[in-house]
């Protein structure tokens, strides 16, 4: 789960790392209030989890309560998208913090890195830019070290952080004390990613986290409190929230060929076999192991729901997923929803001539029968009208 | 000869008297993998169907003699689970819990690794392995491999069920079918896979099956071309994935420049690795290869 | 620094392991009204460092405050010897604690293993009696397992001791809960040993850590606030407390050779070679490591005022230790105290040549030189009015 | 040639610029060994006598090729200072400070160990070690020794002084000296340095001394037993000395049946280890198996 901003920083803050006072708003009127409570000059920035919110409006000083307000009110509802343009998600709250004088900005990040089974720091002594630019223009301000997970953070880590990278004297102080604390929340939130970019050097050597990407592990909710509060906030379209609730793994996509199969190899490598037959997939829907009758069901109400979608390629390769209750979700759900797309089914593995007889005895319009997968995304695709 | 479990193979499961344990572990039995024991603590002297349990892995070791022990605890005691059964000395532990956080197995994993050469984890968040005609430890359908020449390693699930299958329709059968699983930091990796496939005398192929994300594949293909004489067939799914959407696995995300699948496919074929564009093209490749 | 019973549960308190209700006192009225604040039947036990205070009569269980008090004034004032009867400890303060109905009595352990450099974990279903005689009678009662210091106690390394020791069902789950907290006291507090003899099943299931013998890692003091406070009450025979003020680690002993060295080993082995010329020393005083002539000075100030001492053997090989300001110390003592036994002192090393010289330069009628090692001991006990 | 350190050695002084660490680290130098840089967090850029400081071990050996650190920092930062010196992937690690919390260690030890079998950590709480006529570091006063054919390898400090000294005196030189320490869990052990004697063509034959309290000597003469061609002469301090006592180290603890120095000295003698009465007689001993 990606954190919004206030909400990293507010489980860092359980780990004293030092973070600008603020307040979380949802409407002009908060953000003057908070901004008037604050006092001083405030900085209003979006809470939206796309990067680049500030080349697109998202982050305004102002100056007293009604200027806060003001900012408040043309950031808040305002569309962000991701770095590269697309997506877009609508601001519905903005931070507002107390501004301070920032004498230099770094950059920090603790994440795990998989190819060496190690935690992986990174300080910069550019911060508040992307680090993939600083890593082009001025590679000698990153520093990394590599942490055992076993042995954890020790001292001279940080101290190899801080003078690797070149942070300035006045700095070290505060950033050698601030790099433990943000260990400690990385390893004990099980969060995958912390991120502080920019990391600020202000008035009296203090040291301060100016913003925060935090990104959960949502394997650990189980023994997290918190978990469940942070996540009320975040919303998903509804198409995806209705499939994860129903237990799919659902993504939208761009096209109209709905697909869904079980495991997310599968469904990625039926995604590419459509592709290669000329079609565009409308999403990715994986029904993961041992799916039932029902949950087959409510896949295809899921995808048929979709006014993009002009064929359905449902790819099952059975294993602890049985095709003979692969065959009667399929059955269920042509029973009780109205699909006007045709569905081309492919089954093999555990029982499938047992669920392919069930389909054949049970003819439907739009229910069409395909022998491999290859065959099935070819048909699939013709039948969208597409097709190579 | 085959890798990792043959007939030699005497498995424990641990989580034998759970629902899915119990499904998968007679399974396995059934197919003819030789299940000496459960382990459920606080349920030791009962049995499953003839199946002693016992509770701890060390008991099941000492006094049923296993060998390899198969995971099936639920998420939040998967690593102590796995660190039992390394710790009770199990050659080969393959877990097939999903959803064990990544702080957890960012410790398991290297403390394994790093202990004692000898023991192999499979998984977690992986379907198994199976030796066709041996042993089968895990929920990889036996019905569709036969015994052969070809070993596979993937990342994924179904899919390697349906590279099984396409070698399997092509009259070409497996010597042992590893599913590593994908989670963020597998026990075992491709490398490992790979390196244990080049010294058995039976495998005479390899096809190897990942996906977008990450760079165990990248890291893979320079293995292959150090430390391989035997050759190899990749496999890449997620090639048209559009880039920063989650797939389902962890280890299934596009992260920076690297882990897309066109990087992937290069780096195999930099190495003269022929790569299939789909399942079936692999079972081409292979049999190309075998004819050959 | 081996800690009372009382102080041990205090700090295993702070760990959420369960231990009876009970107060310290030092007085029998204290201790009454202990008993009655408690109310019902009370035990009262000798908070003494030494084992086997039960067979003692340190141990004395109390139906009323009357009878409360009258056990203190039994037990305090008391001298408790060691398991071998040797040594001698006057009891200053009991700890009163409420009686439970025990049901099994089991032991518990957690150490530093050095052989394997890991922690060990001890578990036996025989408690309260000695654990090297249960490993006699009746081993296959005792697990134990290795607990690698890097991954800490996992939930299995419990159950492997539970089931493994053979512990009653009803016991299984307070015992697996109690052993991962003892284990977080013995690292956290920087313990060399955490012994719980006996660990009690008692009513409703719960399980009770009846005793508890906690020593503490004197090497940790500077991370623990509450080292000062526990050592406090220690007390230590007043030669060894004055010469633990002036820094030297002095251990007094039975003989009339008194011993000065420089390095446990050497001195260890000038004690050996004493030995074996026939004589017996009378202390062991290491100086340690780059002594000065100040500590030489105390040093043989504290050996000097034990009446038993018939002769002193100063035995100095110099490394960071010059051999010239040991000289100094000496001749500084020798001006300074009355000094009437003779003194044999042998120097090597860094600046031995001119330590020699300095003392040849300020004869001393108690002042013997030796050249080496060996020669030295026999002089000194030649000296003594013993030898081979 | 030599143990652990010789004419090759690139020392690093890890607080260099203490009071402590310059006096030993300079004596060092005098003595011949080739000390090239300092660490001192903060004072990098300084020098201490011509020695450059630096912030981190890391640059140390990047920029001065420091192959060999000597810890003399305060008990409280010093496990953190064989960590760093260890993931600079210093060679030889020689830890002076006494004082280390055993919880410290406890995690050190077995780390350093069992990651990089290349890398050697000798102490703490040691006198170091000394290659005569090579290189010396740690606080074992040069003047004593002489270049020869005999290895010592001791828990004690002084009364390794005393024995290389009864050697020196019969004119019988040492190839290296090495201070393993006496606490609980050293970074070296008895094990570690025969292992290393006995693979140097210089060291013909080698000095033991242990003490009482631990296993670390029984240990080490079922090593000798098994592994040693070379002869081995043991010497044990604490004979006589009370049981239960300390005797100022942590490792001087006579602890349970075993550590006493009696059965310490069965131990050797079982394996055919002569054992020394006293310092003068273990001189004595290599003097005669020389002769012979």
């Amino acid at each position: 789960m990606d954190l919004f901003e206030y909400q990293g920083k507010g489980l860092l803050r359980k780990f004293d790392v030092p973070v600008p006072e603020g307040r979380v708003a949802s409407t002009s009127e908060e953000a003057a209030e908070a901004a008037r409570s604050l006092g001083g000059k405030v900085v209003v920035k979006a809470q939206v989890s796309v990067g680049g919110r500030g080349k697109q409006g998202g982050v305004k000083l102002a100056s007293s309560p009604e200027e806060a307000g003001q900012a408040a009110s043309q950031i808040l509802g305002k569309t962000f998208t991701d770095q590269e343009g697309r997506g877009g998600t609508v601001c519905k709250r903005v931070l507002v913090e107390r501004a301070g004088d920032i004498k230099s900005e770094y950059y920090c990040a603790f994440l795990l890195d998989r190819s060496i089974r190690q935690f992986t720091a990174i300080l910069s002594a550019e911060g508040g830019v992307e680090i993939e630019k600083v890593a082009e223009t001025d590679p000698d301000a990153i520093a990394r070290v590599h942490i055992d997970p076993l042995l954890g953070m020790s001292d001279f880590h940080a101290r190899e952080l801080v003078f690797g990278a070149g942070i300035e004297p006045e700095a070290r102080k505060g950033t050698i004390e601030i790099l433990p604390k943000l260990f400690r929340a990385f390893v004990e939130l099980d969060a995958s990613q912390v991120e502080i970019n920019p990391l600020v050097l202000m008035g009296e050597d203090r040291v301060v986290a100016l913003d925060a990407k935090v990104i959960l592990d949502d394997s650990a909710e189980y023994r997290h409190s918190f978990f469940g509060e942070l996540k009320a906030v975040h919303e998903v379209p509804e198409q995806e929230r209705i499939a994860k609730e129903k237990g799919l793994n659902f993504i939208k996509l761009d096209g109209y060929v709905g697909i869904i199969g079980n495991g997310a190899g599968l469904v990625m490598s039926t995604l590419d076999v459509v592709k290669a037959a000329g079609g565009e997939a409308a999403n990715f829907l994986d029904v993961g192991g041992g799916a039932g009758a029902e949950l087959l069901s409510s896949a295809l109400e899921v995808i048929t729901s979709d006014d993009n979608v002009r064929s359905v390629l449902i790819n099952i390769f059975g294993g602890i997923t049985r095709c003979d209750l692969v065959a009667e979700g399929i059955i269920d759900a042509l029973g009780r929803l109205e699909v006007r797309v045709p569905i081309v089914v492919r089954l093999d593995g555990t029982n499938a001539e047992q669920g392919r007889k069930m389909l054949a005895d049970a003819p439907h319009p739009m229910l069409v029968a395909a022998d491999t997968m290859l065959g099935a995304a070819q048909k699939a695709v013709e039948l969208a009208g597409e097709g190579s | 000869m085959a890798i990792l479990i043959d007939d030699e193979t005497r498995l424990v499961v641990q989580g034998l008297t759970g629902r899915e344990g119990s499904f998968h572990g007679l399974r396995n039995r059934a197919y003819g993998t030789n299940l000496v024991a459960g382990v459920t603590p606080g349920k030791g002297g009962t049995d499953v169907e003839g199946v002693p349990i016992f509770d701890t892995v060390e008991q099941a070791v000492r006094e049923a003699g296993a060998n390899a022990s198969m995971v099936f605890v639920p998420a939040r005691f998967a690593a102590d689970a796995i660190l039992e059964s390394y710790d009770a000395r199990i050659a080969v532990i393959v877990a097939i819990t999903e959803g064990i956080p990544a702080m957890d197995m960012a410790r398991v994993v290297p403390y394994v690794r790093s202990h004692n050469g000898d023991a192999a984890l499979i998984g977690p968040n992986c379907p198994g392995l199976i030796s066709p005609g041996k042993a089968n430890v895990g929920i990889i359908p036996g019905e569709i491999c036969e015994p052969g020449p070809v070993g596979i390693v993937s990342r994924s699930g179904t899919l390697t069920y349906q590279i099984v299958h396409e070698l399997t329709q092509l009259g070409i059968g497996q010597s042992t079918c590893v599913g590593i699983g994908g989670d963020p930091i597998p026990g075992s990796d491709f490398i490992d896979v790979l390196g244990r496939f080049e010294k058995d005398p039976e495998t005479e192929v390899v096809v190897l099956v990942g996906e977008i994300g990450g760079d165990a594949e990248e890291r893979a293909a320079l293995f292959i071309q150090d430390h391989m004489s035997k050759p190899v067939v990749a496999y890449i799914a997620g090639l048209t994935a559009p880039p920063g959407k989650r797939m389902g696995h962890a280890g299934a995300i596009i992260s920076g420049s690297k882990g897309t699948g066109q990087a992937k496919v290069a780096a195999f074929e930099a190495v003269g690795v022929k790569v299939g564009r789909n399942p079936t093209e692999v079972g081409a490749l292979v049999k190309d290869l075998r004819g050959a």
